[in-house]
């Protein structure tokens, strides 16, 4: 979408009613997000609490490790974030780039350690569809973890590479100085977005990854 | 900033439609009254395209015997014209066409919170839709309009990626227009205008943009999770690889049945616009009107399950449902009976949108009365999968909805395009449409409780008849269809010039010149009035 | 303009969003029985409602931002538990 | 040409009670409906526009005339809920002692097996007067057994069993419809339930079967696979005894208890690693792919059979 040269649009009255408009619209439409993925968290819910023993099993062919540096590494994210949205309000030009940057680096590491971890399911053959093979009586029901795996951190990661994207054209504008207050509103709303994308992932951490860890 | 233009006095005033021309000007144009009229456009060529498949459905249907069409055909010909009539047509006639041009009309603003998301939400349509028509050229999809797993996901040889994937696009045409909606209603109404103000039709387009933005992303994913089956042959839902089969069904009602709210509740708007007009008389009962379609957007949410009464549900779930079902009966009843009251002592003229109205009242009634057979659960037993299915919901959907839309089309259509249309012309397609549609949708509740089950091409012959019954009123039915296309085209180049407000009615849309300026409004107006302020106006001459 | 938390609150707020993924990572080893996913999704929601009243700014929006994000929660809750009645009363007699 | 039919035979018990409840919702409908036109008709004509300087009263709101329309269909729907419900609940409880019937759907057939053995396609034959109670599964996509004359309906599921039950009340033959899309010969998939008197369903049935009753059938292939070897009629094999578990609690080793019903024995016998039961290892090997519908359903009949 191209920048509106004037800082308000023709069809608002003043700034603050815009940034209202802005800020409600980006939280109806994370509503809509949240039944997004919602649909896929139904799913999981049920066979996990139809195939409580083979979810177990699979999900400890994940590394706890990984996915919890995984997620320190996204809530840092969301504090550069909230600092970029700081500094926004404040006018600060090169700091709210350095905090952008910050955020995009952290947000690219996850993709990178995520793309990772599918690679080695990919050589352990533990990629559904594709020569999945799994050790012990419940095969069946492990795919069909190993599918919503899949099939929630993809969804994730594309969230994720979608908000890179964004963030990435703001701090190019933040860099010309397009951002100024009063037009520091694209960064709130890529701000809610981002925290999101971090909330989503709040609870993949533990649906996935921790599942009836004691029990070895 | 809004431009100072003056009342316009000249022979052609300024206005949206002769504001710039070109076909860039129009295809490219944030204005959300040319966005509205590309949305007509394409949506009454999708009405025709699922018109003639429904057309040719009831031809096979003449004769019990399979002599038209292979069965592969023929499962093609009724899927596709569900899909294209629920998501290509039904589903944004009134929010993206009537909604699009009211909304800001109606509540004094200059445009939607946001124009350029909303020529957006257009084009995600526009791309849905040639998804979908690639997969209706490619050779058609097979699987009926609800997809159910694992036909869909595994067994299926047709273009069902194709398809699934157009309607996932689609939706998120459907999400950000109900997001814009929301926002705009919330934020940009003119000062004074509270929300007890607002015309009803403002609050039923509300409910249905809330059920918009919080089901479609549901239909989104289970869509999206049968295109993954299908493509890299996971299972989600394949009960051989452990999948349950009715998980799918339970994601896809989750939206689906709040949908049949999306194509219902802008009707009962347009209804509730329509009847105080043509009965000078406020409406009766405003805030229970208003509340109730908050209710029906609610409640619609918690009952999706009575579509899986015979389906392998928990029976315990059944009755929740059940329940529940009976529960969202009730705010559309006070609609009904407000409505009634409020025809009580006016001034009620015929004209063509008014019989539109009215017909709505009487058919929506029995389509929503027949919803209770179907919600009771030891009756849906018999009834479920039959053609009494198919009558309740084609009394609601086409009875009801495709009535109001013509309604509202007909209330509009001069400030829409600033002609007024031949209003006998108008009156003789209504009594055709209500002659026609019963005749080919009555007959229908007695075979299906005969037990004709649904998507059958060969039948036993003993419900023959019947079905001729329905074919010949669907041939009327067609005609009907043809007659409104033929005039209003017909009155955009000979009709009279429309005055800003030939049914003197109230509402801020009027005041605006017919056609509105691109602005709207030169200046913000000032609300001082409650909506439906009748008695201060004059009776026109009927 | 609504004014908006301090850096010094971030700070505390991403300080104890760290704190409670070690520590739901280190009870996910302790032997709770059915304890263990319940006590998981607690400090997931705990961890959710910090990032949303402070990172998102919840706390400073007005009432009608507070609706729409409860909304789709309330929705999702819906579904799972409508969809979980069925599944898990399907085999009652 | 006239004739033809407007309301379906009435042919088992809960035909009778299904209609009762719907004559009672026809005239819900009917007053209501009727209502609604009358009213709206009366008032469209008697105040239709006469005079232009007449000036319609302003009529705001009545409250007690909108609790009243809230009011009387509330009360209307919740007897129609209840009525409904214990509708459902007949329609969904088999009276004990019901001969147990078994088909299977595939695209685009119904294989129906008899107790005794007989096995049919596209037909069933039935005894009128006694309660019959049809085990289902499908072997590829959902489908729908639907027998109009009798009101009865269930959708049939791959990987699941669904049941329903019905006690014919007149001889003769009914359509079998399969009303759940299933594909392209979807409207095929159609036949005949046959209803007899009880005596010429014996007669009928007296043709016997060459392989026996679907128990000893079951038995056999209990035999065959090395059911026998583990599962010892003394309990002293490697697995539980089976006897009499039909229909009873199993203690699980995780603490749950489930119940021993159709599903269960599926699932144990295809995946026997989902449940395992308290005492015994997860030793039982898989026999996914190994028996067909038809075979799970005769084991099950054994298993039933087997007295504890
Ligand atoms: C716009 C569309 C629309 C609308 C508004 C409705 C409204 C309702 N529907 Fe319908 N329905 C469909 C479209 C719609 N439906 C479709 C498309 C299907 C089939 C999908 C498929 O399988 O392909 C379907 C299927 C369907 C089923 C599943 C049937 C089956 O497959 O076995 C059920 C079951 O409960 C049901 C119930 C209801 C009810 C209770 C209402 C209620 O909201 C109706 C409320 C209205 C009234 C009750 C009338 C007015 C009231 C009075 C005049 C006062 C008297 C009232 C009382 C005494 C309560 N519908
Ligand atoms: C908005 C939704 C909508 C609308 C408007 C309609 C409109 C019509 N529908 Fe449809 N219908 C559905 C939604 C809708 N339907 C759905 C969801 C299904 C279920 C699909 C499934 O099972 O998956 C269905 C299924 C369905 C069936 C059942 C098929 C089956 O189960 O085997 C039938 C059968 O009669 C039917 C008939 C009709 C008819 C006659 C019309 C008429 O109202 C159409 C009138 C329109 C025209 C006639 C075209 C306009 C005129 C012309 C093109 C001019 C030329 C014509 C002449 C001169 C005669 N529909
Ligand atoms: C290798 C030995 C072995 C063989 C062969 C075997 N089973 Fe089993 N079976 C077991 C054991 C051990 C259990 C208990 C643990 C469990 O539930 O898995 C069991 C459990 C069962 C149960 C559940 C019993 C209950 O009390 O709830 C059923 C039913 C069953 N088996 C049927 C069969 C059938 C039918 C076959 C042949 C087609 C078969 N078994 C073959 C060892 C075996
Ligand atoms: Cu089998 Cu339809
Ligand atoms: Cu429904």
């Amino acid at each position: 979408m191209p920048e509106p040269t004037h800082a308000l649009a023709e069809q608002f009255d003043d700034l603050e009613q815009q940034r209202q408009a802005s800020t409600i619209g980006m939280w109806v439409f994370l509503a809509t997000e949240v039944i997004f993925f919602g649909a896929l968290i139904t799913g999981y819910t049920e066979y996990r609490a139809s195939y409580y023993q083979a979810w177990a099993a699979a999900s400890k062919h994940l590394s706890v490790v990984f996915g919890a540096i995984m997620t320190i590494l996204l809530l840092s994210s969301s504090f550069t974030m909230a600092m970029a949205v700081h500094f926004a309000r404040l006018g600060g030009r090169k700091r709210l780039a350095l905090c952008l940057l910050l955020t995009i680096l952290l947000g690219a590491v996850f993709v990178g350690m995520k793309f990772m971890e599918w690679h080695d399911h990919y050589q352990r053959h533990e990629v559904p569809g594709m020569g999945f093979e799994f050790p012990g009586p419940n095969a069946r029901e492990a795919q069909l973890f190993f599918s919503f795996y899949f099939a929630m951190t993809g969804f994730h990661a594309l969230h994720m590479i979608v908000g890179i994207g964004i963030l990435a054209v703001l701090t190019g504008l933040a860099l010309l100085g397009r951002l100024a207050p009063p037009r520091h509103v694209p960064v709130d709303i890529a701000g809610l977005y981002w925290h999101f994308v971090d909330i989503v992932w709040i609870f993949l951490f533990p649906l996935l990854y921790l599942v009836d860890l004691h029990h070895k | 900033m809004s431009s100072k233009t003056v009342e316009p006095v000249s022979e052609t005033p300024v206005n949206y439609l002769n504001a710039s021309f070109g076909l860039r000007s129009w295809l490219l144009t944030i204005d959300h009254k040319r966005i509205a009229l590309l949305y007509l456009v394409t949506i009454t060529l999708f009405f025709f395209v699922g018109g003639v498949f429904a057309l040719l459905i009831r031809l096979e249907l003449l004769t019990p015997r399979g002599d038209l069409f292979t069965a592969e055909t023929y499962n093609k010909l009724f899927t596709m014209h569900g899909l294209i009539m629920i998501f290509f047509f039904l589903i944004p006639a009134v929010p993206a066409v009537l909604g699009n041009f009211l909304v800001p009309l109606m509540i004094g603003a200059r445009d939607l919170a946001f124009p350029r998301i909303n020529l957006l939400s257009y084009y995600i349509y526009a791309v849905g839709g040639t998804f979908t028509m690639y997969s209706v050229v490619a050779g058609g999809v097979d699987t009926g309009w609800t997809f159910y797993t694992p036909y869909s996901s595994t067994y299926s040889n047709t273009h069902v990626t194709a398809m699934v994937i157009g309607i996932f696009i689609t939706g998120f045409s459907s999400i950000l227009t109900g997001l814009n909606f929301i926002v705009t209603i919330h934020k940009m109404r003119a000062p004074g205008l509270t929300w007890f103000r607002l015309p009803l039709f403002l609050w039923s387009i509300y409910a249905t943009s809330i059920i918009m933005i919080l089901g479609t992303p549901s239909v989104a994913m289970a869509l999206a999770l049968v295109a993954m089956e299908r493509l890299l042959h996971i299972g989600i839902f394949d009960p051989r690889l452990g999948g349950d089969p009715l998980l799918f069904q339970h994601l896809f009602w989750f939206y689906s049945h709040p949908a049949v709210y999306i194509m219902i509740l802008p009707g009962m708007g347009i209804v509730s616009e329509i009847v105080p007009c043509f009965s000078r008389k406020r409406i009766f009962g405003y805030s229970f009107v208003a509340f109730s379609s908050l209710a029906i957007a609610v409640l619609g949410f918690l009952v999706w399950g009575h579509h899986m009464f015979v389906a392998g549900q928990s029976i315990y779930a059944g009755i929740i449902f059940s329940a529940l079902s009976f529960l969202v009966a009730i705010p559309s009843a006070v609609k009904v009976f407000n409505w009634t009251a409020t025809l009580y002592k006016g001034s009620v003229s015929f004209a063509t949108p008014m019989l539109y109205a009215l017909g709505f009242i009487g058919l929506f009634t029995i389509g929503g009365l027949t919803g209770l057979v179907l919600a009771t659960l030891g009756l849906d037993i018999h009834v479920h999968d039959t053609y009494f299915v198919i009558a309740h919901f084609h009394y609601i959907m086409v009875g009801g909805m495709v009535m109001a839309y013509l309604g509202g089309i007909h209330f509009w259509w001069p400030k829409i395009t600033g002609r007024l249309y031949p209003d006998s012309w108008g009156r003789l397609a209504a009594a055709i449409i209500f002659i026609g549609f019963n005749l080919t949708f009555f007959p229908q509740f007695i075979v299906g409780y005969l037990g004709m089950p649904r998507r059958y091409h060969v039948y036993p012959p003993e419900f023959q008849v019947l079905n001729v019954f329905s074919t010949a009123g669907a041939s009327i039915l067609g005609v009907g269809y043809l007659l409104p296309l033929l005039y209003l085209f017909w009155s955009l180049k000979y009709g009279a010039k429309s005055p800003a407000n030939p049914w003197d009615a109230t509402g801020l849309e009027w005041m605006a010149p017919s056609p509105p300026p691109t602005q709207n409004f030169p200046v913000t107006p000032l609300v001082a009035w409650e909506a439906y302020e009748y008695e201060k106006r004059e009776v026109p001459v009927a | 303009m609504t004014h908006a938390a301090s850096p010094r609150t971030y700070v505390i707020v991403l300080l104890a969003l760290l704190a409670l993924t070690v520590v739901t990572t280190v009870v996910a080893h302790i032997d709770l029985g059915p304890g263990n996913s319940a006590v998981a999704m607690l400090i997931a929601v705990v961890k959710m409602l910090l990032v949303m009243l402070f990172f998102m700014h919840i706390r400073y929006e007005a009432r009608l931002t507070r609706l729409f994000a409860g909304a789709g929660l309330l929705w999702l809750l819906f579904m799972i538990g409508l969809v979980m009645a069925d599944v898990l009363s399907r085999n009652w007699r | 040409m006239w004739n033809f039919p407007l309301f379906p035979q009435q042919a088992s018990t809960s035909a009778r009670s299904t209609d009762a409840l719907f004559f009672f919702l026809l005239g819900v409908m009917l007053f209501f409906a009727v209502l609604i036109f009358v009213l709206v008709f009366i008032f469209a004509i008697k105040y239709r526009r006469r005079d232009t300087s007449y000036v319609p009263p302003v009529i705001v709101q009545l409250v007690s005339l909108e609790a009243a329309w809230i009011a009387i269909p509330f009360g209307l729907v919740i007897v129609i809920f209840a009525w409904g419900t214990l509708l459902y609940f007949e329609h969904r409880s088999p009276p004990p002692g019901a001969i147990e019937m078994y088909v299977v759907g595939k695209q685009w057939m119904w294989k129906t097996q008899h107790p005794e053995g007989q096995r049919e396609i596209n037909t069933l034959h039935v005894p009128v007067g006694r309660p019959v109670k049809l085990i289902m599964t499908s072997e590829d996509v959902i489908h729908s057994f639907f027998v109009p004359a009798f009101r009865v309906k269930q959708d049939v599921l791959p990987g699941r069993y669904t049941s329903l039950w019905f006690q014919a009340t007149a001889a003769g033959e009914y359509h079998l419809f399969c009303s759940q899309y299933c594909g392209t010969d979807h409207a095929q998939m159609i036949g005949t339930v046959v209803a007899m008197e009880d005596a010429d369903y014996q007669r009928w049935l007296g043709g016997g079967a060459a392989e026996g009753t679907m128990a000893s059938a079951g038995e056999r292939l209990f035999n065959r696979l090395g059911c026998a070897t583990c599962h010892l009629e003394s309990g002293q094999g490697r697995g539980p005894a089976l006897g009499g578990i039909y229909g009873r609690g199993i203690g699980l080793a995780n603490g749950r208890v489930a119940t021993a019903d159709e599903d269960y024995l599926r699932e144990s016998i295809l995946n026997p690693g989902a449940k395992i039961v308290g005492g015994y290892p997860n030793v039982m090997p898989t026999y996914q792919g190994q028996v067909t519908e038809e075979q799970l359903m005769q084991l099950m009949a054994y298993i039933k059979s087997v007295k504890p």
